[in-house]
Parts: C-alpha cells; structure tokens; sequence
C-alpha cells in the first residue's frame, strides 16, 4: 500500500474513533493522539522520502502509485509527492497538532468541531499528495467547506456573515478554478489520444498555447481568491475575525496555502507559457497585495483584522514570487508559505487565547499585558519579529529568498514590483511594533488583568510547537530550502523554456 | 594558527542568552548577572587571545592577511549567492572584537551594581548576551548578507534593551522608534545588497574587495537615473548603514534611545552598534574608494553635516544622556567624515585609518561618559543637568574618570582622542579644505558642550539633593577607572601599522601645522564653557536669551522630530493607511457585497414573475415558446 | 369530386393554427375556468384538423394521423373529466370559478 | 403474445396487478384500510426488484414499445425513487385524514408511474403522447390530493390548466412533426433530417411541452405554486420522479430521435440552461416556505441537468442519468426530513428549522449530507454528477456556458447553505421536538444515505451507464 494514503487514514480513523466514542472528555484526547501519530508520521515520511532519494531514486514524485477510478474520464486516484509537497505536509501536520491543543477547551458540540476541524485537514493533506487534478479539486473543496460550519457555529462576532461571504468567495474562486480544469483536462491531448486529468502526464503532453491563455487566468484567479489576491481577498478579514481560533489557525496557516500551492502546481506548471504572457497583470495584483494589505493592516484595530491584513500582505508575497519563476523566487514562496502558515497560525492562537482571557480583540482596550501573562506575550513577540522577518526566524529566510529570486529580473518593470514589494518590510515592522507596544508594552490598562492567568499547558503545547518549528527553519533553513528547490529544477526548466 | 576556536566567541555569547532567557525565572538575579558577566569574560579573554596572535603572528611583509576561520553555508539563492555563516577575521573585526568585548564586560561588570535591584535583571542579562552575540557576528561576517542577518538582530536587541522598561511609555516609543527607523534604512541596506550582488554575483567579502573580483576590476557601468548601478547600491548600503550609525538624517531615534537602562546607552549607543555604519562602509572600502567615488563624496558631507548638527544641538541640551547622544552623532560624524575623505592604499588610506582610530578610542571614552553619567544618575535620580551641581565632592572616583573622558573627547594631548581627531582632522585638511573647517570648528564646539556637561554636573552651584549622593559602588568603579586608564593609552596603539585599508602598514606622525590649532580650538572651548557654567551665573541665560529664536530651533533639535511625525503620523496615517483601510472595507468589500446585494435586489426585481395568476404563467409559458421559436428560426 | 384540387393544405394549416390559437387566446383572457377549459379544447381540436389534414393530403396510404386524431379526442375527454372535478373542487373551497381569485400561492 | 413479451412487460404489468390490488383494497372496511400500505410496499419492493432482472432488447407492437437496458435503467431509477417516497409517505398516509384516501393515492400515483413508463419505452410519439398523458392527469389529481386545504386546490387546478396548455402546445409540435416527416416511428425519424422552419417549429413545440414538466425557465412558473399546494410526497413526487420521467424522455428522443438536428436543440436548450439556472436561483434565494424553496432549487438543478445535452455522445447521456440518479437521491431525502417534520408538526418554514440540530442531529446530518449534494459538494455524489454534466458541456467547448452554471452552483450554493445555517447555527426558543423515525423511513433514508455517500466513490456505476449508451 503507498504509504501516503496513511496520511488520509489516520485522520480518517481519528474521526471514526471520535464518533464512536461517548465520554466527550475522551474526544480532544482522540483527536490530539490522532494528530500526533499524524505529525510523527509525517516525520517518517520525510525520513523514508530522504531515505527513497538517498537511494538514487529521482523520479520527479516519489511514493507514485495510482488506481484508475473513473476510466471514461482518465481519472485516477493517483497520488505522489516531490520536497514540495513533504513541505506542506509537514506544516500541515505542524499546524495541526498545535490547533488540536489550542482547541482543548472548546465545549460546545466538542465531536463537531473536532471532526470539521480534521476533516478540514484531511482535504489539505489530500490535496497535497494528489497528482491527479481531479481528485485535487475534490480534496480542495472538502477542505474548504468545513470552514462553514467551523465558523458558523463556533464563531465570534458577525460569524454567519462571515462565514457566508467567505465560503461563498472561496467557492466562487472554485468555480472559477472549475473551467480552468476543464479547459486543462480537454486541451490535455491536442495531438489525439486520451485526456488525462494526470499532472505529470498534462505536462508531458503540453497545452495549445491559444488554450493556455485563455485558460491560465481562470485557474490562476480561482487559485488566487484562495490565496488572498488582490482584490479577491476580502473574505480573508472577515472570516479571520470571526473564525475561532483553531480554524483561523489551520485556515491562515493552511488553507490559504492551498491557494499558492495550487497556483503552483496546476496553474503555472501546466500553462507556463501563458504564465509569462500573462505574469505582468499578477505580478501588479500581488505586488499591490503586499503593500496594500500592510498598509491595511496599519489602521485596523481589531487583532485579528491586523492579522488578516497581514496575510493578505503576505500571501500577496507567495504568489508574487510565484510569477517571478525563477528557482530562487519560486523556493522563496513555498518557504514563505511555510513560514507564513506557521507564524500566522502562531498568531491566531495567541490572539485567540488573549482573547479568551480579556474578552476583546481591539488593541486599544488592553495594554501591558506582557506584565500579566509573560509567556504568552514574549509568543506573540516571537511571532511579530517573525512576520517582519528577524533573521533566526522563518520569515526572514523565506523572505530574502524571494527577494533575492525576484531581483534576478533586471528590467525595470520587475525592479520596481520588487522595490515595492520589498518596501513591506519596513511597514510590516509599523504594525507589528505598533501592536506590540500597544497590546503588551506599557503601562497595564485595566487591573482587572491582574488576575489573568497565563498560559496553561495546552496552551503552552500549542504554541511552543509553532515557535519551535519557526525557530528551527530559520535558524537552519538549508535542508527545507534544498528539500523544496530539488524538484524545482526540473520543474522550472520547463517553466524558463 | 588555527583560529576555530574563535567560534566560541560567537556562539558563547548565545548560549548565554539562550540559557538566561530560558531559565530566567529560576535563576536568582545575581547569579544570572555573574553567569552573564562570567561568560563575558572568557569571550573577552578568547578575542584577546586572538587579537594578540593575529597581530603579532599575522604580519607578514604584505600586510595582515585575512583568514575565514570558520564558515558553514547557512542558506543558497542561487549557485553563486549564498549566504555563509563564518568568521572572518582580519585587522578591522578583530580590533572591533576587541572593543566589543571590552566595552561589553565592562558594561556587564558595571550593570551588576547599576541595576541592582531592578525587576527583570535577569531578563536584562538575556539581552545584553543577545546583543554581544548579535554584535560579534556582525563584525566577524564574513559575507555581506550574513552582516545583514547580524545587523538585524543587532537591530531587534537593541529595541529589546531600549524598551527594557517596557512599562513605561516612553521606552516602549522610543524602541519602537529605533527599530523602524532602522529597519527603514536596513530597506536601504537591503535593496543595495539585492543590487551589488545581482551584479556581483556574490556576497562574499573577500570577493567584493579583492582587487580582480568584479565589483572593482570590472564595476557594472549600467546607469540607472543617470548614477551606475555601482554607485546606487553603495549609496544604498550606506544608507543603511547611515540608518544604524543615526547618520542626519536618519539620526532622529538615538536621542530617544536613551530611555534605556545608562550601561546599555553605553554599550550599544555609544560604543558599538552605533559605528556599525562605520564598520559597514570600512568593511566594503575598497568597493567605495575604487568603484564609486561619488559615494564616498556622499559619505563625507552627511558625516561631516551630521557632525556639524549634532554637536549643535548638543550645546543646548539639558538631559545629560541626551548630550551625550548627540555627541556620540557628532563623533560618528567625524568618522563618517574620515573614511569619505580617505583614498585606498597606503598613506592615501590615512582617512581609513583614522576613522577607524577613532573609533577604538571614542568606544572607550563614549563608553567611560556613559557609564560616568550612569554613575551620576544613579546618585541623584535624575538626568537633567539641572538637577545636578557640585558633584566632585560626593564621587570622587566618577568625577576625576569623567573628567579625562573629557579631556579626550575634546582633544586634549596626550590623550587619545587628541590623536586620533589629528589624523581625521589631518585626512580631511588634505582632501577638502571645506569640511577640515568644519571638523575644525565642530571640535572647539565639542569642547564646549562637554565642558558645559562637565561643569554642570561637578561644579557650579550645588542644588538641594533628597539625599546625599554618594560614590557609587566599587562593580561601577571599576569600569570607570578601568576605561579611563583605556581611553589614556589607547591613543598610542600604533594604528596606522595594525588597522590599514590594505592590510599594509604605512608611515606617519603627528602634523603640528594642525595639531596645534585644534587644540587650540579646544582650550578655547572648553575656556567658553568655564566661564558660562564653572560657577552659577546669569551669563548662558543672556546669551540664549539674545538668540531666542535660533536657541528654540536648536533646544527642539531643528523640529525634525516633529516632521517625521508629521509625515509618520499625518501622512501614512490618515492619507494612506486611513484611505487603504476605508478602500479595501467601502470599495473592494463593497463590489463583493454588491454583487450579493444585486442579485438578491434581482431576486426581488422579478418577484412578481411569480404573480399567483394561472393565466399569466400561460401567458409567460407560450410567449417563452414563441420567443424561443423566433430566436432559433432567426439565428437558423 | 376532388377536395385536394379544391381546398389546398395551406388553407387547412391556417385554420387550424387559427383555432390554435383562438383557443390560446381564449385560455388566457376568459377569466372563467370552465370556458378556459374550453378554449383548451379548442387548441386540442385544432391540433386534430393538423393531424387530419397532413395524414390526408401528405401521406394518404398511412393512418397514423387519423389514430392520432382519435387518440386525442379520448384524453380530451378524460381531461375535460378532470378538470371539472377539480374545478368543483375549486367552487367549494373559493366559492367562485375566476381564476383571478383562484392566486393564494404566489412568490 | 408469448411469454417473452410478457417478460418483456414485467413492469408494466406487475404495476397493473398494483392497481388493481388497490381497487380491491379499497374494498375493505375504513378502519383496516392502512393494512393495504404494508401490502403495497412489498409488493412494491418486490415489482421494484423485478426490474433488476436481466433483459434482452426487443420492440413490441410493431415498435410502438422499446425495450433495452438503458430504458430499464431509467425505468429502475424511477421505481427506486418512487420506492423510496412510498416509504416516506406511509406514515403520512397512515394519518386518519388520509385513510381513506389510500387507495386513491396509491392508485393514482402507480397510473402516473406507468404512463411514464411508457414514456420512457415509447418508440413512437402517439406512444408517448399517451404515457405523458397519463403521467400528467392523475398527477393533477394527486396535487389536489389534500382535499380540505385550499391550496391544495389552486395546485390542482393551476397544474391542470398549465399542463393542458402545454400538452396542446407539444401536440401541435407532434402534428407539425408529423406533417414535415409523415412518421411517428423513432426508428424511421431518427435517419429524416430537415432543416425547414417547420421542423424547427415543430421541435421546439415539443421540447416546451417536455420543458414544462421538467420547469424550464419560462415554462416554470407552475411549479413552485404546485409544489406548495401539493402533500409534501406529491411534491416530492414531481420534483424527482417527474421531473425524472421528463428528463429521460426529452433525452431519449433528442439524442436518439432527433440527432441529427441537434444544432437547432443544443441552441434552445443552451438558451433554456442560462435562463432555467438563474431565474430558479435568483427566487430560491428569496424564499422562506422549504417546499417553494425546493421547488426553485429543483428548477436550477434542471438546469444544470441542461448542461449534459450539450454534447452530443454517450458523455451527454451518460452523465444525465447519472446525475438525475444523485439529484433524484439527495433531493428524496431532503423530502424525507421534511415530510416528517410536517406530518408531526404542520412546520414548513425555513425559520422553523432554527435548531433542528440540537434536536435532531441525526436528520440534520442527512439534511446536511443531501443539500452537500445538491449543492455540488465532495465527497458526496452531487459533486460527481455536476462535475460530469460540466464535463459534457465542456466538451463542446462550451466553456462560458459552465462558468454562467459554476457561478450559479456558487449562489445555489449560498441558499443550501442558509438551510444548513438554520439548523445548526441559528437557535430557537421552540425547536422542533425529538422526531420519532419508523423503520420505512428508515429504510428510506438508508437508501438515500447509501446513493449519496456511495455513488460518487463508485466508478463502476457510471462505467454501467455508459455501456448502456
């Protein structure tokens, strides 16, 4: 059996033992024991995954296997992966484990919320081991539509609305994502011969360049909406701020990277030509996303806006170094999304757990918090030097690789997308400081958070895995940068040509 | 030899900081301080070592050769562009390893007995390894893109220890400040990196300033706004550098910076990170000098101007901490000035050297004002001079330290910054006779304003104390006295045969012709300044008084602060954070919500479609069955 | 005597459209259900000259028309019979056999 | 007449045997009527399981009636579907009000049955002019089968009139037809072609008559009102097995009959798609009344259903069936919930699912699941059954054609999902109380449960179909 799959099962079973089980305290247990075996095993995998290629084994994917499912549509359950996806994975993984512990404490249809919250994942790991479209799009919108639910029902504030317009922005860019698949799947074999929905084989084949323009923005927007592109990201405040915390975490930290990965993987890989064509108009898009959604970040009050804001900026950065398809870009923006999963999801707990304690999200009615819950604060100051890019934290390494990547265009047209973009960075540490101080520093606002307690060990749990893994890819961020440039070589080669 | 050992330095400090920080609330605050300090002084001991061996077995008869002592690739762009961590050690990091360590003990051994007492000392030691680490890395780099990792975190520590009274407002807005301030200067720093390496094809040092890399055998001639791309990406890398070395007029946050704990203002803002920006553009001297002279140009107007200014507004200021910040710019000033006027090679590097000279000397006696005034504040409470008077009689000790630390700044033989200003002063006279005015004139003005502090504090009246002040204890003293011995003999290390732009020694001695003047100048300052303040009288009042206007100019620092707060504030704010906020929820927001408004105002539009009436829905029925049969006959 | 050389197709064609849509129009303005009904047997009888006339004049050696025709009548017939239950039922539930009152279910 | 044809009429002829056990039940005293429901679902269950039995292609009445297995197919869809409303319904019939009207119900439902399915075996219009016939008539019947409710009523006589209309219209398309080809044999008119206005005429005559069953937008506007009037299994009833019935049909003689014109019907019905989708999501956005609400869900769905004719082939037909067979599953159960919630509290607004959850959860869950599945959601079936109509349409190159019908799943999506909201995100002070389920409804369910769940992860259903093709 392709290991891989177990990345499907255990989720699976975790949600089957929650079910069953009928003590409600045993059913955050089954989950986090479920999702640690899930983290561990990804581990594994990355073990076994080094261990194929130490072997010498260089197929573009590894783990391949494939069963046809629908054979009058060429669709198969067809799954793989390249250090791209073992990425994403692992911060999957990563992401969701801290989310089951920073949910420890929900007690409202705990068997509900735990299994959305899983199934949510199991279509993000689905997604990224598909190779098959088809199977990709289904794992897509398994993922997305738990977020309905998840926000509707233990969510904050205009929390239907929310989750309305984000749910329907989201399948929106789906529908969106829809024709373009189509589009791929019957321009899959302009010579004659059978239509595949296979990736590898699409790209073996190639697109008509007259159906790669035509067909490479809708799947680029349809990925984009999911990716915060401007201005198709106004889901992403709002849902954020009415998601709990768990959900914002796993949605900021790893749904929304299924917008870029899939900009990636499908869009870009398949239809590169029409991705040169195309790149200015996105280039200009993304590059207003970066600085747009910092400087929107700046005026908002709200905790969670700011951190919304932020990742429209951010992701806005993914996608940017996307078009920018050179080796070094393209390892930049898988890096940053990495790194923007983590931190963000780091972020969304912080904020939730402050929330949970205060009772309100609006920086200007704390203050000095770092006096009354030290850890918690010094977290939420890790993260903050990790989104504007402290070197010895992911974000900065993910970010001078793009920047470097995008400085390889010597026109000036990429020269001043790149200035743009790059200028983020100074009014990413505005905000960030701004609600340091505001939030943590300073005199305490209000002596009722004297009697604050600071974070219990679930708590701790959870936010000390994200910190951890900031920390260590950026202090060594050698082997997942190689891990993920490795299959970027031959990927790009076609890309370049 | 082999030098890896000198990891050590590096990686100490960190796991210093990495255990205080970790353990910080179970350990008790002296024994963290000791742990800290201890620590500090082996580092201390270890880049000694080092320094001595490498000038006495280094030289050779082509100079000092450069050695990477240790180097792991951290992270790869591209197959040229990589970012390398390791230690490079040459004359330039390891004479700033030296003033590092040394000013940073001392500032470790003096903390034990200022901050005693303080909530958080532990956490304070934390930092202060943090920013020792940070420092030594930055100076030991042996790539430009590992200095920029460095010169950030340098950056974030200094933010951390600037804000260390984190419940007091003003620290929290005066690192808050500081650090973006930096960070946009380090935008520049970046942005040239980004445009030197694209056209260098590496970061690496060695490569950027041997003489056959291409960065100076073959400098890309690309015009980018009329400037070559050179000159552009070393404008920008100054800028950075400009950006960490409060160069005007990026100067605006080192006066607040104050608000940190006095040893801290000494180490990092007097001392050390403050000539990174010196370090920086020494560090890439040869890509400055022989690539792209207009640079260099550049950086000597801004030095020299910023030295101008800064010693200026230090005649006006009341804070004492404050003075001495806007000296400590006036300072780095001079050595800005130095390394702008200064050729590559040989006597023509004199400006290179010199700048460097003054930096070792200003790190010991800035360090040795600060902590004095450290010592002064921990007696009476307060920083504002006017609290202070007739202080020679309670502390001795600080009085007498504070004094040569004086003398020095001011120029005063044989003290060492008298040497070290002769060779700026000699470097600039030689290259601009313009700035060697200037310089000349801002050193009677430093004579002035330190004399106008020295007096303020020691002598003239003595006000009423809410307790007597005292000397302070011997874990300050010792510092004192020990940078003070420093700030004597440092002006005879030979320099000019140890630390040269090309690694070469070179001849040359004192230049009476203008030795003699600025001393002169000198005396005369600090003559000014005896007679305004040694005893409490009414003249400095008249004076500020005549010149009102221009005097409240000066007090509010030429109201830069309240332009940048005005464009912060004013600008980003309200014009276009303000308006992206109101764009993004009314405009992009609202196309979505008006698509969902619009199709349920749709909905209702066609409402009565469904009027109820049966005859009506045939009605609609067989017209839909003609208008369907139309439409096809006609497109048939 | 020939009725072909007599009456042309064309001529039957235009009448029967012509009760087609007699009846149409009959079914949508007559406010009364029962002669609604009528002008839907109208259109039906109509349709039955169509079937009639073609089967005549275009292919005179088949009967399928004609079956039609007849086919047609008899559910007309079970129609009308429906209908006018239902419409019964209608009066006593409305009281009245206007379709215009008969619009409770709407929107 | 041999036993093979009498094999061959299985169906038709055990459905007349149901008739008539119905006359004779009705034979019985008023108190013991509702024995006859257990008696007629397994004998119904057991005319549904002779469906299943393997067949050969053959043609009765000199062609008149076709049988082969991809009309088998449809027929079974229908009878499984009709099975699965037939245990819904039984509890509803089981009410005192309805007793004796069980006879009535069964009788006149099983007629409409068997018109279609002679709808479906037509090989000759005069054929499926009469099946459609009998479909329609005691349909019209079975709408004012709440004799005591006024609305009930109105549907009747509302459905009567509009389906009156429509079949003259489809007649005058059948005796044009008749006119220009001079056949009503599928066989004979499948090799005529004629582009002449008449012909056009004449097909889209006809196409309207079958777009008003399925409630093609404009010939739609019937259908809301009667699906409110009608019992809450009538309505389930037209939604699924009659609108089913029209689909096949439509789909049988378009692409087997009329191949050959299909430019001129690809055309009408690429018209009919657009405006069908919209206009039905547009007023189910609107609406408050759950079977309104469904009606105008089932009227975009038809639309979507509108995709598939879009390509020509097997793809076209295969990937029509197979989603009427979802379509037909997730709506039945939707119908399922709600026919309890009616029978046991008279509720069919939106609002009063507020909650439904907290009481309810097992219903709410297959609620959730079907409206998933109408909406187009993985992993249940509804997503496979659209993604392959989209396919089709694609596959002509009709690709604004899919963007105009993915935008308009993305809004009928937001209308699901108001339902969904209702029950398990909105509260309510007086929520539905704790629903008992009979083990007929049960059965029910599991069945649609299992189609829902099942069918999207089984390729070779759909592999089956298209044999059939």
């Amino acid at each position: 059996m392709n290991p891989l799959l177990l990345l499907l099962f255990i989720p699976i079973l975790t949600m089957v033992g929650i079910v069953m089980v009928t003590d409600l305290k045993w059913v955050r247990v089954i989950s986090a024991i479920g999702m640690s075996a899930q983290l561990l095993f990804s581990f594994l995998l990355l073990y076994w995954f080094y261990q194929e290629r130490g072997a010498g084994n260089t197929d573009p994917m590894l783990f391949v296997s494939s069963t046809m499912w629908y054979e009058s549509f060429n669709i198969q359950w067809k799954f793989g992966i390249d250090g791209i996806s073992m990425a994403m994975i692992l911060l999957t993984s990563v992401v969701t484990f801290a989310g089951i512990f920073v949910s420890w404490q929900v007690d409202n249809l705990q068997k509900e919320f735990f299994i959305s919250l899983i199934l949510l994942a199991t279509g993000v790991y689905g997604f990224f081991i598909s190779i098959d479209l088809f199977t990709m799009f289904l794992f897509y919108e398994v993922a997305v539509i738990p977020m309905y639910l998840l926000i509707g029902i233990w969510g904050t504030g205009p929390k239907e609305y929310s989750a309305m317009k984000l749910t329907l922005m989201l399948m929106g860019g789906s529908a969106l994502l829809l024709v373009g698949m189509l589009g791929i799947y019957f321009n899959s074999a302009p010579a004659g011969g059978k239509l595949t929905f296979d990736l590898l084989e699409i790209k073996r084949v190639g697109i008509p360049l007259s159906a790669q323009l035509f067909f490479f923005p809708f799947t680029f927007i349809g990925f984009g909406v999911l990716g915060a592109l401007f201005p198709f990201h106004t889901w992403s405040p709002d849902g954020h701020a009415s998601a709990p915390t768990a959900v914002s975490m796993l949605h900021a930290g790893v749904l929304m990277k299924l917008g870029g990965y899939g900009a990636f993987r499908v869009a870009m890989y398949l239809m590169p030509e029409a991705a040169h064509e195309l790149a200015w108009i996105f280039i200009i898009l993304t590059s207003i996303s970066v600085v747009y959604g910092a400087f929107g970040a700046i005026w908002q009050k709200d905790l969670k806006y700011i951190n919304a804001y932020s990742s429209v900026s951010h992701c806005g950065l993914v996608l940017f170094a996307l078009l920018m398809m050179n080796e070094t870009a393209t390892t930049g923006a898988i890096l940053q999304m990495i790194s923007h999963g983590l931190m963000t999801a780091l972020f969304f707990a912080l904020i939730g757990m402050i929330y949970g304690r205060t009772h309100t999200r609006m920086i200007h009615e704390m203050g000095g918090l770092m006096k009354v819950i030290p850890f918690l604060s010094v977290l939420y100051v890790i993260a903050g030097l990790a989104s504007l890019g402290l070197p010895g934290l992911s974000g900065f390494v993910a970010e001078m690789t793009i920047f470097v990547g995008a400085f390889q265009h010597s026109d000036t047209f990429h020269r001043i997308a790149t200035i743009l973009a790059i200028s983020s960075i100074v009014i990413t540490a505005v905000y960030i400081l701004r609600v340091v101080g505001t939030l943590l520093l300073g005199p305490l606002k209000n002596d009722h958070y004297l009697q604050l307690q600071d974070a219990t060990w679930f708590e701790k749990v959870g936010g000390v895995t994200l910190v951890l893994a900031i920390a260590a890819i950026g202090m060594a961020p050698l082997w997942l940068s190689n891990l993920i440039r490795e299959p970027l070589m031959a990927i790009l080669q076609t890309l370049t040509n | 030899m082999d030098y890896s050992f000198t990891l050590l330095i590096v990686l100490l400090p960190l796991a210093g900081f990495v255990l205080l920080g970790l353990f910080h609330d179970r350990l008790k605050p002296m024994v963290a301080g000791t742990l800290g300090t201890l620590n500090l002084l082996v580092i201390t001991l270890f880049s000694y070592y080092t320094a001595f061996h490498y000038f006495t077995q280094g030289n050779s008869e082509s100079g000092y050769t450069a050695i990477k002592a240790f180097n792991l690739l951290w992270l790869s762009f591209t197959e040229s562009l990589q970012i390398q961590l390791g230690i490079l050690l040459d004359p330039l990091s390891v004479m700033m390893l030296v003033v590092i360590t040394t000013v940073s003990l001392m500032v470790h051994i003096y903390s034990l007995g200022y901050m005693k007492g303080e909530k958080g000392f532990q956490r304070y030691y934390a930092f202060l390894s943090l920013f020792t680490f940070s420092m030594l890395g930055l100076v030991v780099a042996t790539n430009i893109f590992q200095m920029y990792i460095f010169w950030e975190l340098v950056g974030v520590s200094s933010y951390l220890l600037i804000g260390f009274y984190y419940e007091r407002p003003s620290a929290v807005a005066a690192s808050k400040k500081a650090f973006i301030v930096t960070r946009f200067a380090d935008l520049g720093f970046l942005l040239g990196i980004l445009l030197l390496s694209f056209y260098t094809n590496t970061f690496d040092f060695t490569t950027l300033t041997s003489m056959d890399g291409v960065a100076i055998s073959s400098p890309p001639a690309a015009l980018f706004l009329g400037m070559s791309v050179t000159t552009w990406a070393m404008l920008l890398i100054f800028m950075g550098g400009a950006g960490k070395s409060a160069m005007f007029p990026l100067h605006i946050w080192l006066p607040d910076a104050m608000e940190g704990p006095t040893p801290v203002s000494a180490l990092i803002h007097a001392a050390t990170m403050v000539v990174a920006g010196v370090y920086l553009v020494a560090r890439l001297f040869p890509v400055y000098a022989l690539s792209s002279p207009d640079s260099l140009e550049v950086i000597a107007y801004v030095g020299s101007f910023t030295s101008l200014f800064a010693a200026i507004i230090a005649c006006t200021q009341l804070d004492i901490k404050r003075v001495l910040a806007f000296s400590t710019l006036s300072q780095i000033g001079y050595m800005m000035v130095a390394l702008g006027v200064s050729g590559y090679g040989g006597e023509e590097g004199l400006g290179y050297m010199a700048a460097l000279f003054h930096l070792f000397t200003h790190a010991f006696f800035k360090a040795l004002l600060f902590l004095g005034a450290g010592s002064v504040i921990h007696a009476v409470h307060s920083n504002l001079m006017t609290d202070m008077g007739g202080l020679r009689k309670f502390m001795p000790i600080t009085h007498i330290t504070f004094l040569i630390a004086c003398l020095t700044i001011a120029g005063i033989p044989p003290l060492s910054g008298f040497f070290s200003k002769d060779e700026i002063l000699v470097a600039a006279y030689e290259h601009n006779k313009i700035i060697f005015v200037v310089q000349w004139l801002v050193a009677g003005i430093t004579a002035f304003y330190m004399f106008r502090l020295y007096f303020n504090i020691f002598w003239n009246r003595t006000p009423h104390f809410h307790h007597t002040p005292h000397e302070s204890p011997a874990l300050m003293t010792f510092p004192l006295i020990f940078l003070a011995i420093a700030s004597v003999l440092a002006g005879f290390v030979p320099f000019h045969a140890l630390v040269t732009s090309d690694g070469k020694a070179f001849h040359t001695e004192l230049h009476w012709m203008i030795a003699i003047p600025s001393v002169l100048i000198a005396v005369v300052g600090i003559g000014v300044a005896a007679w305004f303040y040694l005893k409490q009288n009414i003249l400095p009042e008249k004076v500020t008084h005549g010149v009102k206007g221009m005097y409240t100019l000066v007090y509010h620092k030429f109201y830069i602060d309240e332009l940048y707060l005005f464009l912060t504030h004013k600008v980003i704010f309200n014009f276009i954070s303000r308006p992206v906020a109101w764009f993004d929820r009314h405009i992009v927001d609202g196309t979505m919500n008006l698509i969902g408004d619009t199709t349920v105002y749709g909905s209702n539009l066609i409402k009565k479609m469904q009027s109820g009436h049966m005859q009506w829905y045939i009605w609609f029925f067989t017209s839909g069955v003609l208008l369907l049969a139309f439409l096809l006959l006609y497109l048939n | 005597m020939n009725l072909q050389a007599e009456i042309p197709l064309h001529y039957m064609i235009v009448l029967s459209t012509l009760l087609f849509f007699i009846g149409l129009v009959g079914v949508l303005i007559r406010r009364n259900l029962i002669t609604m009904l009528m002008g839907i047997e109208l259109m039906l009888n109509a349709v039955n000259i169509n079937f009639v006339a073609f089967n005549h004049y275009l292919y005179p050696h088949r009967f399928e028309g004609h079956f039609f025709a007849l086919i047609v009548m008899a559910i007309a017939a079970a129609e009308a019979a429906i209908a006018i239950a239902l419409i019964i039922n209608i009066y006593r539930k409305f009281s009245t056999v206007n379709v215009d009152d008969v619009d409770e279910l709407k929107y | 007449m041999n036993w093979d044809t009498l094999y061959i009429l299985r169906q038709e002829i055990l459905l007349t045997v149901l008739i008539l056990i119905q006359l004779i039940g009705d034979l019985s005293e008023d108190e013991k009527r509702s024995r006859i429901i257990h008696v007629t679902l397994s004998s119904f269950l057991l005319f549904t399981l002779v469906g299943f039995l393997p067949g050969e292609p053959a043609s009765l009445f000199g062609g008149m009636y076709v049988s082969d297995d991809l009309r088998t197919l449809l027929k079974n869809i229908l009878s499984i579907s009709t099975l699965i409303i037939l245990l819904q319904s039984s509890s509803w019939l089981q009410q005192p009000s309805n007793q004796t009207k069980i006879g009535a119900f069964y009788l006149s439902l099983f007629s409409t049955l068997m018109g279609m399915y002679f709808m479906i075996a037509a090989g000759n219009f005069l054929m499926l002019y009469l099946g459609l016939e009998l479909a329609t008539l005691p349909l019209t019947l079975l709408a004012a089968f709440d004799k005591q409710l006024r609305r009930s009523a109105e549907a009747g006589v509302k459905l009567l009139m509009s389906s009156a209309v429509s079949s003259a219209i489809l007649l005058f398309g059948l005796s044009l037809i008749y006119g220009v080809y001079g056949t009503f044999y599928f066989t004979e008119l499948s090799v005529l072609n004629d582009s002449s206005y008449l012909s056009i005429l004449a097909l889209i005559f006809f196409i309207s008559g079958l777009a008003f069953k399925l409630s093609l937008v404009p010939f739609h506007l019937w259908t809301a009102d009667v699906y409110e009037g009608a019992p809450l299994s009538v309505t389930s009833y037209f939604s699924v097995v009659s609108k089913g019935a029209a689909l096949f049909t439509l789909m049988l003689v378009l692409f087997r009959v009329f191949a050959l014109q299909h430019a001129t019907w690809t055309l009408a019905l690429y018209i009919l798609a657009i405006s069908t989708m919209t206009v039905g999501n547009l007023f189910a956005l609107r609406q408050k009344n759950m079977k309104r609400f469904l009606a105008f869900s089932s009227i975009t769905q038809a639309g979507f259903m509108m995709l598939g004719f879009m390509n020509v082939g097997s793809l076209g037909m295969t990937t029509l069936v197979y989603f009427m067979l979802i379509y037909a599953l997730s709506n039945l159960a939707i119908f399922g919930v709600l026919s309890m919630v009616s029978n046991a509290t008279g509720k069919e607004s939106m609002d009063d699912f507020n909650g439904f959850y907290k009481t309810n959860p097992g219903l709410s869950l297959i609620m959730l699941v079907s409206l998933f599945s109408l909406a187009g959601i993985p992993p249940v079936a509804g997503f496979f059954g659209k993604f392959f109509l989209f396919t089709a349409a694609a596959s002509s190159g009709m690709y604004i054609l899919v963007l105009i019908a993915v935008l308009n799943a993305t809004i009928s999506l937001y209308y699901y999902l108001l339902v969904v909201k209702a029950m398990f995100i909105n509260t309510n002070d007086t929520p539905i109380p704790t629903l008992h389920t009979t083990s007929y409804e049960k059965a029910a369910f599991v069945l649609c449960l299992m189609g829902i769940a099942g069918i999207g992860f089984m390729s070779s259903l759909y592999d089956y179909i298209q044999g059939l093709m």
